[in-house]
């Protein structure tokens, strides 16, 4: 060895019986405190907190609004929007964007029904075969996005209109009535079914709706794919130089928002009764959508936030729809107010983490 | 040194618009080495071993492994076949927390059902080894397991990916300047673990600019300059002086002429 | 405490329903009832109204006046409504079936098509079997409105219609194109500019509406030919017969949105009061408010008014 | 000194000599090796290809495209687009979006029209009002994603929402006609004039968004102010660790888009004749203008991109959809067409950058 | 040491969640000098330098500047106050050029209308400025100062912020470990531009893992240790071995007792 290389590292004597102690400091142990490091690990409570206030508020304003028949009604009308929220926020979570959710929504539910009424295919499997195609107009995205490396942003804008164009083509604008359906194809309707404790009445759509957040939640914090959906999001060359298979979990992420979003096309059938083209999920769904994940607090750049945040966003833009619909304002003045309160909900939120961290 | 060399790059060019980052280099790593690759900033150093660890792919040349041609397009074909890599950009998750980067790719299943049908994590399990890991590098002042790595301190985050590289050790470790933001204690801990690896028979690759470091535990030294390998040689027979001399172009070695 | 009722637009950035509205606002309070007023976002919107007719209801309404987005798609949200004790009135648009809703107060819109397409016809005379025709219609959704006002004018044009719901599937050479203005100035004068694009002779326009019309003359005027060029549309707003007045459009098909929404209103006081509902027109089974063609240049075999009688019953 | 330090860095004893040559390697100079390097430091010219291959395809196409007043005709159909665009660039640079670009369009040519109809403001005065007012409603943007740091997505859906339903609320919905416009108030339709070189018109709104846009090239390349919009967008953190003021720069670009989206506004009453407040702009300007920015290269992360590029963006959906029609018929499959383009424009791009790489 | 300290902190405290970073910290920088600052990692040397120069606000404690109570709330106020920084994340927006990190916030305008009313950029100048500047701290293997700062190598990078620092010096430079990456020669260099800045009046606040670096240049040395100050000594006075043993929890200064 080298004459000098003794010389160069002999300091490193000064390293003998180095203290082996790990770090530790008081901790507070105040009430506050507590709450506030609760919230510093469990962002979701947050937007939870937004909701509670805003229920209350609304409760005082009108004497209709804390009526079980109320709340329940809140919950099924957000229910597609909730199911679309998950396809989106799997999405987003790879700091992607999924403009074509309600495209491929209302196209899924035209293509169920039209399956059945058409081409007299018997329901459930018009419903798999949907739910299939859906599925792969999901995967054609995640494709774009994945393997020829195309801004999301981009790709589903084109997919939406390429959609919804197609949709109406397919369709030939007509509408499957109500009546009909339930004669001929009953399991088109299925998520329309209800249980009914006490006369209050619950559609199974909201049932699913959670089912779907809860899954997903335990999907994305427990499970390897979960943490490679984060990971991809946070930092995708990071990712791949990490091993995770980046190209192959953005086409699964995508093909399984399409397989929700098709979900979400079977539920419009129960919540509408019939089949329309025109339902303006198509053209809204996206907003609709991309507004709960992000009043959740899902960050549109990827890799933070939370799935059951993003049902307290759907929750918070119900109560308000809702809310402010009992109150009586002028649609105009709705939309005026809703704007204001979606700002307004997430600078609480932002106020309460701030006060947290 | 009758052996093969388990990985072999020849003629390697790797062309970044304007700027050449790989001039026809060419790179032997012996089975059971310890090899310092040592060189200027911007000498290419990170660029050769991301060409050979499929992170970049070079735009000629040919890179064989145990003496079969190899194609890496990403890093994960890399991983496959045996080579382990720590950058030195880390390749973290910055949101995530200290397990999840160190077991990305590879996560525990829980044992039973909940492991094989529902795939959940054994996050306990994860947790307690990136913990006895970082123990041993001394990094004993990460006061919260679960903390994204964002938040860790720099050379916190240089530790836990060593680790990661190190624990699961395979054919290959290539180590991108592991200790720059590591303390005394803690790159002391590395060069141990270093050793240990190879103990375990794995060869390693070593990218430092510590002198006193590679001197002590390389068995040869690859010399990069301006892109390409200016020479080998072995710490016994060279001083450091001559290392530096050689690779900031106050010498040439013996039977080396540098190209214009 | 007054009684309480709901209407229900398609949008409500449209003139024709904030009229409407308006309308119905001052009968209600001339009636001492309160009215809560909701619209869809977008046209074709039928989710926003399928949510609005369940906050009515969560809302104990007596009744509810509607102009359905989508007429087939409405009718379960009508149903319950109609279950939980709610009348449910029909405006401006008959759902399908029509008897869903439990009355219907509405202008025909295929009428106020062919009214004018006839009109059109007559007053190009031999010029009409080599016309070049633009239509500019409402969104690619194709809602009905937008379906039965194009395929009326068609009809009364003496055009095949093909499919009778669907536009854009007709084959006469005399069509340039379709192109969707989504009922505005904007929307028009884009249409209208890229028709021209494709062929610059055209002379008969059909608009969804006046405020497409007005930008349809703009493209027009843009290009000197605003003179030589037939533009027809639907509606009868104060600005479109001005329009027609000024020789901006030729003719206009005009409708009655506050009368529909004053006689609703009516019908849902009553209700309240008595539990009598309304009856239908002899004859019809809705109650039709009448459409009226406006213009000052009458032809022989299409009845019309001039442009003073319309400006007296304009709503806007 | 302690003992020990000299023999710890004798080694640098080797760097007496050390060469300061700079490294200096052969560089390839075929023709496509220069258009590739070109490419690579030019990268706005790739959607310029993209341009130029669509316009002879559909040259070839159609005979009716290869006309030069269907050439003006899409220079002018841009018009608005282009100088949303041109607001929605410097937002989307520093990793923001602006959702209300169109209707601060909208809102803020209703306040010109109403300035001058309703309160009988001179014209002049009237345009400078709404100047004014929208640069505020951008500034307001601004404020509330800096000071307030909440996500500019979020702000601008409600920005939109509420400026939307303010514009209904305030205008009562009412359009003002456009001969009234050129009898009382010629000034609000200044953009609408023309020059008639050869017959041809060309607006001049057109010449106003083209100088727009050389503008902004130079501020964002040549000043200062340009660059630090670049950093924020970057990396907002380091830039404000490297001196940059990125509070103060954030609300300087929400206004100045703002104040671009009020030109805008004006533009609209000269290019369409009259002031209308249900103007499709107000719902469909933002999707529009993100368009084209993100067809024009700009990433969505910021810091990305020229808006040059963003120009030719503009002008590649212009002229998809101009061609599309003069060769189709159905609007519906217009919509498709759209669709299928505008992912195949973007594809392309990414191979020459590939390419060219 | 009668001089009074131009920097100073007292019971300085950061906290981040569950973690404290600093724990009732002290510190002094005296006019003039080069103090380093040495600490195991984690130990918060970081969070100290960033608590000084306003890039964290800290929970508790107070710092003056001169004698003047401060309380900087951005970088931005800590510049305006001659406080310069090179930290150890380097602060550079990684898509831009080189010319354009080094003048960020300071950039030269042409002369004449063109920059005063114009405010066009002198970027010739700019690069020259620049590629000098890496010339001193002998980065020559730039190849283009055009190029982007993300596409150059870990050492280059690093030369860019600490050139950055040094350049617009002022009253206090701070510098985080501003040779991690650097080489040898590199290294050298800076070791010299610290001296030089030195000589022009200006404290230097150096943290840095490499002891002959450090006792090779360090006036005094602050020892950082689990969140607080342990000691000051000066390099005369102890060997290497004292100070790591010291740092590490080995050895207890004299006249210190470590809190339980
Ligand atoms: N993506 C890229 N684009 C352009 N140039 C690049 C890119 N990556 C590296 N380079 C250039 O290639 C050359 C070699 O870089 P490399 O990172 O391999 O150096 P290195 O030897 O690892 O240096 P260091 O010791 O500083 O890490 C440098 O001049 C660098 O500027
Ligand atoms: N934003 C943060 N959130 C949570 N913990 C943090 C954050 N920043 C730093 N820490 C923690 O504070 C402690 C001190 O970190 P700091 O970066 O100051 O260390 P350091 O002495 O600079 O270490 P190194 O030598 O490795 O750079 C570490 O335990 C780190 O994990
Ligand atoms: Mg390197
Ligand atoms: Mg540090």
């Amino acid at each position: 060895m080298a004459s000098d290389a003794k010389g160069a590292t002999s300091f490193e004597e000064g390293l003998k019986g180095a203290s082996e102690k790990v770090a530790e400091f008081h901790e507070d142990k105040s009430a506050l405190k507590r709450l506030q490091s609760w919230l510093h690990q469990t962002p979701s409570a947050v937007p939870m907190i937004v909701l509670v206030v805003a229920i209350v508020i609304f409760g005082l304003l009108s004497e209709n609004f804390f009526k079980a028949t109320t709340l329940s009604t809140i919950l099924q009308q957000i229910a597609i929007v909730g199911i679309l929220g998950c396809a989106q926020s799997v999405v987003v979570l790879t700091a992607g964007i999924d403009l074509s959710v309600g495209a491929i929504a209302v196209f899924s539910s035209v293509l169920m029904g039209q399956m059945s009424f058409r081409y007299g295919i018997p329901a459930p499997a018009a419903i798999g075969i949907g739910l299939v195609l859906g599925t792969a107009m999901g995967a054609i995205n995640g494709y774009l996005v994945a393997k020829i490396k195309l801004p999301p942003f981009i790709v589903t804008l084109g997919t939406w209109q390429i959609l919804l164009a197609s949709n109406f083509i397919y369709s030939a604008n007509e509408t499957i009535r109500s009546s009909d359906i339930q004669e001929q194809a009953p399991a088109l309707q299925f998520w329309g079914g209800s249980i009914q404790p006490g006369g209050v009445k619950i559609l199974y759509a909201v049932f699913l709706m959670i089912a779907l957040v809860a899954i997903m939640s335990y999907v994305l914090r427990q499970t390897a794919w979960g943490r490679h959906v984060y990971a991809v999001g946070d930092d995708a060359e990071s990712a791949e130089l990490a091993g995770v298979q980046t190209k192959k979990i953005l086409i699964q992420v995508y093909a399984l928002a399409g397989f929700f979003c098709a979900i979400a096309g079977w539920v419009m059938i129960g919540r509408f009764g019939s089949v329309s083209p025109t339902a303006s999920t198509g053209q809204l769904g996206n907003i609709q959508s991309i507004t709960a994940v992000v009043i959740g607090g899902i960050s549109l750049f990827g890799g933070r936030g939370s799935i059951v945040g993003m049902f307290f966003g759907a929750l918070i833009v119900g109560v308000f729809e809702m809310g402010l619909r009992l109150v009586g304002t002028d649609p105009q003045w709705t939309f005026f107010l809703i704007g204001v309160l979606i700002i307004f909900a997430v600078a609480v939120d932002q106020w309460i983490r701030k006060a947290a961290a | 040194m009758t052996q093969e060399p388990i990985l072999k790059g020849r003629g390697l060019v790797k062309r970044y618009g304007k700027v050449t980052a790989l001039d026809h280099c060419d790179f032997d790593l012996y089975p059971g080495e310890i090899l310092a690759v040592i060189g200027d900033n911007g000498a290419g150093k990170s660029s050769l071993i991301k060409a050979l660890s499929g992170a970049v792919v070079p735009d000629e040349g040919e890179i064989t492994l145990e003496g079969q041609k190899i194609n890496f397009t990403s890093p994960i074909d890399a991983r496959a076949a045996g080579i382990e890599c720590v950058y030195q950009t880390l390749a973290m998750s910055p949101a995530l927390s200290i397990a999840d980067n160190m077991f990305m790719g590879r996560e525990l299943r829980k044992p039973g059902i909940m492991g094989s049908l529902f795939r959940k994590l054994d996050k306990p399990a994860m947790e307690k080894f990136a913990r006895a890991k970082l123990n041993e590098l001394g990094l004993m002042t990460i006061q919260n397991i679960n903390q994204a790595v964002e938040t860790l301190s720099g050379g916190q985050r240089q530790g836990v990916a060593v680790a990661r590289a190190a624990a699961f050790g395979s054919k290959v470790v290539i180590l991108d300047e592991p200790t720059a933001a590591l303390g005394v204690k803690e790159s002391r801990r590395v060069l141990e673990l270093i050793r240990d690896v190879r103990s375990r028979g794995i060869p390693i690759i070593l990218i430092s600019h510590n002198m006193p470091h590679v001197f002590e535990v390389a068995d040869r030294i690859h010399i990069h300059r301006l892109g390409k390998r200016l020479c080998v040689i072995k710490p016994s027979d060279y001083t450091m002086s001559d290392a530096v001399a050689f690779m900031t172009g106050a010498k040439l070695p013996e039977g080396v002429t540098e190209a214009a | 405490e007054g009684v309480s009722a709901c209407l229900i637009t398609k949008t409500d950035t449209n003139p024709f329903f904030v009229k409407m509205k308006e309308g119905a606002e001052a009968k209600a309070t001339e009636l001492g009832m309160t009215l809560k007023a909701y619209a869809g976002k977008i046209d074709g919107d039928h989710e926003s109204q399928v949510a609005a007719i369940e906050a009515c209801v969560a809302d104990g309404a007596k009744g509810i006046l509607l102009t359905a987005s989508d007429t087939k798609a409405i009718v379960d949200a009508v149903k319950s409504a109609r279950d939980a004790g709610v009348l449910v009135i029909a405006l401006d648009t008959p759902l399908d079936p029509i008897d869903a809703a439990d009355a219907t107060f509405a202008t025909d819109n295929f009428q106020a098509g062919l009214l004018i397409g006839q009109w059109a016809k007559s007053a190009m005379g031999d010029a009409a079997a080599t016309a070049k025709i633009a239509l500019l219609d409402l969104s690619i959704a194709q809602p009905s409105v937008d379906v039965m006002r194009d395929q009326g004018f068609l009809q009364g044009f003496g055009v095949d219609l093909a499919d009778a719901n669907k536009w854009g599937d007709e084959t006469d050479p005399r069509i340039v194109g379709n192109e969707v203005t989504s009922g505005n100035e904007e929307g028009g004068l884009k249409a209208m500019e890229a028709l021209l694009a494709k062929d610059p002779e055209i002379n008969v326009v059909y608009t969804i509406n006046e405020p497409s019309a007005a930008g349809a003359y703009e493209a027009l005027k843009a290009i000197g030919r605003e003179k030589d060029v037939l533009i027809v549309s639907v509606d009868g707003g104060c600005p479109g017969v001005a329009d027609v007045k000024d020789g901006v459009i030729g003719a206009t098909s005009q409708q009655y949105p506050l009368q529909m929404a004053a006689l609703g209103v009516e019908a849902i006081a009553k209700f309240a009061a008595d539990g009598t509902k309304p009856a239908p027109t002899e004859g019809k089974d809705f109650f039709d408010t009448g459409v009226a063609l406006i213009t000052d240049k009458p032809v022989d075999g299409v009845e019309s008014i001039d442009t003073t009688k319309g400006a007296e019953l304009c709503w806007g």
